[in-house]
């Protein structure tokens, strides 16, 4: 059984099919691109997947069951998680704080007791605190822990984006762009890191990138996407040489 | 999270306290002690005592919000009476000291004012020109033991609050009726229906009073229809009322609605119908507002600026004299007799004990004072005087005095 | 809630109709007030708490302008009369005066917030509207609140019938005849008050109230022959004022919608509202489409002032802005906010409704039947009628 | 160190409390009734700033969660004070209880449409509730319609509402410190990243709904009883705009920024009354010199970005220049006859300067006295260190 699998995922906004009978499956381990040019329907696949979107028709599996339907936030509670492609990070929040929020999924005690500020509130605070100052380690942030958000400079941004994901303790991580105007040696670093995830956490990663270098260093089966139309699927060496795929980025090139 | 930690907890109790201290420190004066008070009319208060060579007095009024025009008239009102006695050498050498206070027109702000005024050395409080403000004042003063003086709170109930609660108005419980009893005796309207502003403790209970009377009699109420103040538009209401045939309507909003409704009721169709109101007619421009279709049309006042009576000739001349130009509205006669009346009875007061209980003693035992709005008698009457009450018709030169009627005309109240 | 009044009992579907009529012209001012709403909301996203405000001071510029052509506070020589000229004066003057309002509001207490979160350039507002409300009533007369002279709008008392169903024309002779005899009771009665040499009917002897009677007699006949006749048919009564308030909305929303479709301050302005930083960017001068729109949505709300003063005659305070402020809103919001022809359909709905509510009797319900329609409609079209809700780019 | 800590902070605002209260009972009947009213503020702007501030859903209705509770416990205990064997403390704290019922239930009821709508639009519908609430109560026979309704037993007592305007601070704040409240400013902030996040934001909205308005019901309970006297009239649109003005000038969710400025607000006021009366000139040459001054200080604000010395030379700087223009104009505008016999009592300004105060404020500093900060040691400590910073 997949991890995640679409099978013939289809959304219309109005006239527009923004992401038509797309299917792919996501198998456990796998580290999955899914690329295209602008427009091609990537960042709605991701909404479809978490729940931002309901599809038109078609199904999305995760761990067999089928997904499409359900909130946002039951989603991550499935063990789905994804990153933005224009971040969005709890601004005024500090960067431990955002993380925490997301290690709040798995808190185990009841609102009353917070508010009445009983041991055990504190102690669950605590535990998810030291929980996400862990996760900041793992991606360099854990200096910054007090600093605002959105007083970070862009790349960590993109980190703390990463880190919060990862708090909500995934099986799969959905990640928008993560390199995004990052220069080549953040852009290095990232990769790693990414490399280093799925190592050490054991997670699927399902990646959005316009970087090309990045992808094919990084990814193992690659989806490509164009129009809302699925053109191509395979490992980064067949995408590389497939006529569709060239006339695809070509032709948005011209 | 946020900064927040437990230190900034007892800063924040620290604070509040502080906050509360700081009001303590500005304002600690010498009040009596009731907090803590149980429900029962307090035993101790004690109300306060004129000290020094003046007389506190207070006025609550409404100097800004919705009735202001009123609270205008109220405070020129008192301040000629106050001015006349104190030009005259004051009350066996004591200058009466006016404290006014503004309610904002609401309420709490009206009790708030109260409050302050008492603890200031007030030994009565006058005010306010409206029912729902004047009882939250009279609640006020009820528990300090000061006696309060309404203006024009014309609500039955008001006076129930406390036993030194005066006013110097007569009550719904009477204009109702005497409009009723004209409408029905002088006008010969069988089939009235009635138009009230919901949002105004006034006029609820002065359509309440009048319906009740008008039925006794024998007359028919064919239709209610309500309106808030603040609206502009009544077609939906008198359409409603037209196909009902009233002979009369009667109005028991303030004249800010009531013109444009007459006014739009002849456009809708409504012909020889008799329009009738209450004192909240009282005011030159409901002339501008209503227009042709308000003229002949019958409410009932306190007064009528042009009877020839002594006591309204010179009132009209000292606030001519003292305000350049005549009071917009009776309220300024009213605030005139309601000074007027406690006046008297701080003269009546022994001189070495000018205070709220001898005054309030006093009050009950005044008796046939002659006030510009008529004579006022509060002995055997607690605090509301058997006021006579005017019906006086609209013509286009103003109002014209039409009928009187005394409280001994309704021996069925 | 109160059952004091049961719901059936009290409706008239011979009304309905007529009541109809009364809720478009009374939903046609909101909708006038609404349309400047719309506007400045449409481009700033801002809810401008102050325009009822802007609106009550449009008023006032009436009122002084009716007083400078002869129509004073004080008495009216009867030979004085007005023509449309006047009317057009006033409505100029309000408009211009509130649109330099609009503006110099804008430029004091909203621009300089422009770049802060929006909660905040809301408290300016509610502050602006509670200083125009407390500092006009220091300088404006209010004190008792003061209408605007019928006198100096000539066409205010008149009403225009449309017959759909003709009346009889038995009771129009019998109408006639109650009249003229209503009229011949009246005659006698002052004759009797005459030789009685009395002041007024009220004051007369026990045979003078005999006459008087039979007046009173006269009159109930008048008015229930009278009130008879007009229903046997069915026709429309809508006073002029009425419908020209509902025609000049008409008009301006279709002459709004054509400024802001095809016109390029229009597009400038929705290029501002659907991005203020890219418009900045693609050489909008931001600040002075914001400036334009604030002089229109002013003007806007002066127009509405001017008439609702003249035709209905409310006296005026400084509070009076208050609620037509917060309904025009209301309707604004109903028909989806920045979206023109919904401010008016907003605006005529809300009328209708409100009309409806008094015609089954629940008059005292009326102020809140506008924010229940909202609220469901809110609910089920989050965008309101005509808004779209926006779809957030995730 | 936990429960030492805790018992001595709870023992010190119960203390405290009573403290407050035995110096209440030495001042006269206006400062105390101010002191309560006061507190039952404070109980609305933090209970408010928890809706409007923390979780960032735009009420401005929050007065009729205030009415709610106010004619609940008011009518019960009209209606049966006296028939279930209890009185005194025990029937406040019933009353106190069943008002912030009554007013979750609403708040749930508003709540509800909270979860379609956002901003401007959840705006007007918790405007629009709380006029429906009005009117319906305005149309109520048992509740005395417009005039109102007398409350007894009345229940007056300094300590009782400031406690619970601690006990509401010490909610919110306590939501804030722990992880808890997390949820609940990530819902202010970004509400599609929290719910991708796992945050269930329906929740989280109908919770702060719910402790926001059950908090404006218990001080719905204290107003009916300590004024022994409620009507329609003390809960209008207004009363809102007052409400979320605190939330927003004290700092958007700043919990002791909400309660500063409901404590200044409410002062504010009633500290005017005793302003001296002025004249026409002076009240116009001190409107221009205002004017003058607050747009002096904002273009400091705005574009000076030197040392704080130069700042701090230049706030100064626009002030004087202010007192000093109205001065003149004062003066100037002295001659002319009309204007210098024309005398303002500050009565009829107080509103006026209210206004006033709150434009300039806004203007000043838009993100409210303390923005998001919490007043503390800490926090001053950490401004005082940044000013060192700079002028280092």
């Amino acid at each position: 059984m997949s991890l995640l699998q679409l099978e013939g995922a289809t959304i219309r906004f109005g006239g527009l099919v923004a992401v038509n009978n797309v299917s792919f499956s996501v198998e456990k381990g796998d580290l999955f691109g899914l690329i295209g040019p602008n427009g091609a329907g990537k960042t709605t696949c991701f909404n479809l997947i978490t729940g931002v979107y309901k599809p038109t028709s078609g199904s999305i599996k995760f761990r067999g069951s089928e997904l499409s339907g359900t909130p946002p936030n039951k989603v991550a509670q499935l063990g789905i998680a994804r990153t933005f492609q224009n971040i969005r990070l709890f601004q005024s929040l500090t960067v431990l704080e955002n993380v925490v929020v997301a290690a709040y999924l798995r808190h185990r005690v009841a609102l009353p007791s917070a508010l009445l500020y009983l041991p055990s509130a504190i102690a669950e605070t605590e535990r998810l605190k030291a929980e996400a100052m862990r996760l900041l380690e793992v991606l360099d942030l854990d200096r910054r822990a007090q600093v605002r958000s959105a007083d970070l400079p862009y790349g960590m941004q993109r980190r703390l984006e990463i880190a919060r994901a990862m708090a909500t303790k995934p099986e799969l991580l959905l990640l928008d762009e993560p390199a995004a105007g990052m220069n080549p040696q953040e852009s290095d670093d990232l990769l790693l890191t990414v490399r280093q995830i799925r190592e050490n956490f054991a997670m699927t990663v399902l990646l959005i990138e316009h970087d090309m270098r990045f992808v094919m260093n990084l990814c193992e089966k690659i989806v490509v996407l164009d129009h809302g139309i699925e053109i191509a699927q395979g490992p980064p060496e067949t995408i590389r040489n497939h006529p569709k795929v060239i006339e695809a980025y070509l032709g948005e090139a011209v | 999270m946020s900064n927040l930690n437990r230190r900034s907890f007892l800063s924040l109790a620290l604070g509040a306290l502080l906050a509360g201290g700081l009001v303590v420190g500005c304002n600690s004066g010498g009040g009596t002690d009731n907090a803590n008070k149980g429900p029962e009319a307090p035993a101790g208060a004690e109300g306060n005592k004129a000290t020094g060579d003046t007389i506190k007095v207070g006025l609550v009024a409404s100097l800004n919000g919705d009735l202001r025009p009123w609270g205008l008239d109220s405070d020129k009102g008192v301040k000629v009476a106050v001015d006349e006695i104190n030009k005259a050498g004051g009350i066996n050498g004591k200058k009466i000291e006016l404290m006014v206070e503004d309610s904002n027109s609401s309420p709490e702000q009206g009790k708030s004012a109260t409050e302050k005024l008492i603890s200031q050395g007030a030994v009565v409080v006058l005010g306010e020109v409206a029912s729902g403000i004047t009882a939250q004042m009279a609640n006020a003063c009820t528990e300090k033991g000061v006696p309060i003086v309404a203006i024009g709170a014309t609500r039955d109930d008001i006076t129930d609050i406390g036993p030194n609660v005066f006013r110097v108005c007569y009550q719904d419980r009477l204009q109702g009726p005497v409009m009723a009893k004209f409408a029905f005796d002088e006008l010969g309207l069988r089939n009235v229906a009635l138009m009230t502003d919901k949002k105004q403790p006034y006029s609820t209970g002065l359509s309440g009073s009048f319906r009740a009377y008008f039925e006794k009699m024998g007359g028919k109420i064919i239709d209610e229809q309500f309106y808030e103040s603040g609206q502009t538009q009544f077609n939906a209401q008198l359409t409603n009322l037209k196909a009902k045939n009233p002979d009369g309507i009667f109005l028991s909003g303030y004249f800010n609605e009531v013109g444009p409704i007459v006014k739009q009721a002849d456009q809708v169709g409504l012909k020889n119908v008799k329009y009738m109101g209450g004192d909240g007619w009282d005011s030159k421009e409901i002339l501008a507002t209503g227009g042709k279709a308000i003229e002949g049309s019958f409410f009932c006042n306190h007064y009528n600026d042009k009877e020839d009576r002594p006591e309204v000739k010179s009132f009209l001349e000292k606030f001519q004299a003292m305000h350049g130009g005549l009071p917009g509205t009776t309220m300024g006669a009213l605030a005139f007799d309601a000074a007027a009346v406690v006046i008297d009875a701080l003269k009546r007061c022994p001189s070495d004990d000018v205070s709220s209980k001898t005054l309030a003693a006093a009050l009950h035992e005044t008796d046939g004072f002659r006030g510009v709005s008529g004579d006022i008698t509060f002995k055997g009457h607690g605090g509301n005087p058997p006021k006579r009450a005017l019906v006086v018709e609209l013509t286009k030169d103003g109002q014209v005095f039409r009928k009187a009627y005394e409280v001994t005309d309704f021996p069925d109240l | 809630m109160d059952l004091t009044h049961s719901l059936l009992g009290a409706v008239d579907f011979g009304l309905l109709p007529q009541q109809v009529v009364n809720g478009i012209l009374l939903g046609s001012i909101y909708a006038l007030i609404a349309l400047g709403y719309t506007m400045v909301y449409g481009v700033l996203r801002l809810i401008n708490f102050a325009h009822g405000e802007v609106f009550m001071l449009g008023a006032y510029v009436s009122l002084f302008v009716a007083w400078g052509l002869g129509f004073g506070p004080g008495p009216v020589s009867p030979d004085q009369t007005s023509n449309w000229v006047n009317l057009v004066i006033m409505l100029v003057a309000s408009m211009g005066v509130c649109a330099a309002v609009g503006m110099f509001i804008e430029f004091f207490a909203y621009r300089p917030m422009r770049n802060q979160p929006r909660i905040a350039s809301l408290i300016t507002a509610i502050g602006v509207s509670l200083l125009l409300q407390y500092a006009g009533a220091l300088f404006l007369p209010n004190s008792p609140p003061v209408p605007i002279r019928e006198e100096v709008n000539p066409y205010r008392a008149n009403v225009l019938d449309v017959p759909l169903k003709p009346k009889s024309a038995d009771l129009l002779a019998q109408t006639k005849q109650a009249q003229v005899a209503l009229d011949e009771a009246e005659r006698t009665l002052k004759d009797t008050v005459a030789a009685e040499g009395i002041k007024s009917e009220f004051d007369l002897s026990p045979e003078g109230k005999k006459v008087r009677d039979a007046r009173n007699a006269a009159r109930t006949k008048a008015t229930v022959t009278q009130n008879a006749y007009d229903q046997s048919g069915l026709s429309l009564r809508i006073p002029y004022g009425q419908l020209i308030m509902f025609l000049t909305s008409i008009g301006l929303m279709l002459i709004l919608r054509h400024v802001v479709m095809n016109t390029a301050p229009g597009r400038a302005m929705r290029a501002v509202s659907l991005d203020y930083d890219s418009a900045s960017l693609m050489g909008v001068n931001v600040g002075r489409i914001i400036t334009l729109t604030f002089a229109i949505g002013s003007a806007l709300a002066g127009a509405g002032a001017m008439m609702n003063a003249t035709f209905l005659g409310t006296p005026l305070t400084t509070f009076f802005g208050m609620q037509p402020g917060v309904k025009a809103f209301v309707a604004a919001v109903l028909g989806g906010i920045g979206n023109i022809p919904g401010a008016v359909l907003g605006g005529l709905l809300m009328g209708i409704a409100e009309t409806l509510v008094v015609w089954v009797g629940y008059g005292d319900y009326k102020d809140a039947i506008a924010f229940v329609i909202l609220i469901l409609v809110l609910l089920f079209r989050p965008g309101g009628l005509l808004g779209s809700a926006k779809v957030e780019k995730v | 160190m936990y429960w030492p800590v805790r018992l001595a902070s709870i023992l010190a605002a119960v203390g405290g409390c009573f403290l407050l209260d035995a110096l209440a009972r030495g001042v006269d009947d206006y400062a105390r009734r101010l002191i309560v009213l006061a507190g039952i503020w404070v109980i609305l702007s933090v209970s408010l700033n928890l809706i409007n501030g923390i979780t960032g859903q735009f009420s401005i209705g929050h007065a009729a969660f205030w009415q709610v509770g106010a004619y609940t416990a008011g009518y019960l205990s009209v209606t049966f004070h006296g028939k279930w064997g209890i009185d005194g403390l025990p029937w406040m704290i019933l009353m106190m209880a069943l008002g912030a019922l009554m007013a979750a239930v609403a708040g749930l009821i508003v709540g509800l449409p909270s979860l379609r709508l956002r901003g401007d639009y959840l705006a007007i519908v918790t405007l629009g509730f709380g006029e429906i609430i009005r009117i319906v109560v305005q149309n109520q026979k048992p509740l005395g319609e417009a005039y109102g309704m007398n409350v007894q037993p009345k229940f007056q007592t300094v300590w009782l509402v400031w406690l619970m305007a601690i006990v509401c601070i010490a909610v919110c704040r306590n939501l804030l410190r722990t992880a808890h409240g997390l949820p609940f400013l990530a819902v202010r902030e970004d509400e599609v990243a929290a719910g991708a996040m796992g945050v269930n934001v329906t929740q989280v909205k109908v919770t702060a709904f719910l402790i926001g308005s059950a908090f404006a019901g218990v001080a719905g309970a204290l107003l009916a009883h300590y004024e022994g006297f409620i009507s329609p009239q003390m809960f209008k649109m207004e009363q809102s705009f007052i409400i979320l003005t605190m939330v927003v000038l004290g700092g958007t969710g700043s919990i002791t920024g909400a309660t500063i400025a409901a404590v200044a607000l409410f002062y504010l006021p009633e500290r005017l009354r005793d302003a001296p009366p002025v004249t026409g000139a002076a009240l116009l040459g001190g409107l221009i010199g205002t004017i003058v001054a607050v747009v002096l200080v904002k273009r400091t604000v705005d574009r000076f970005h030197g040392p704080k010395i130069g700042a701090a030379t230049r706030y100064i700087g626009s002030v004087v220049a202010g007192i000093v223009l109205s001065l003149a104009l004062g003066a100037g505008f002295g001659m002319i006859p009309k204007l210098a016999s024309q005398s303002f009592e500050a009565e009829k300004l107080r509103m006026v300067i209210f206004a006033g105060v709150l434009i300039i404020l806004m203007l000043i500093r838009p993100q409210g006295i303390l923005g998001t900060n919490e007043f503390s040691l800490d926090w001053v400590k950490s401004l005082l260190r940044k000013r060192k910073a700079v002028e280092a």
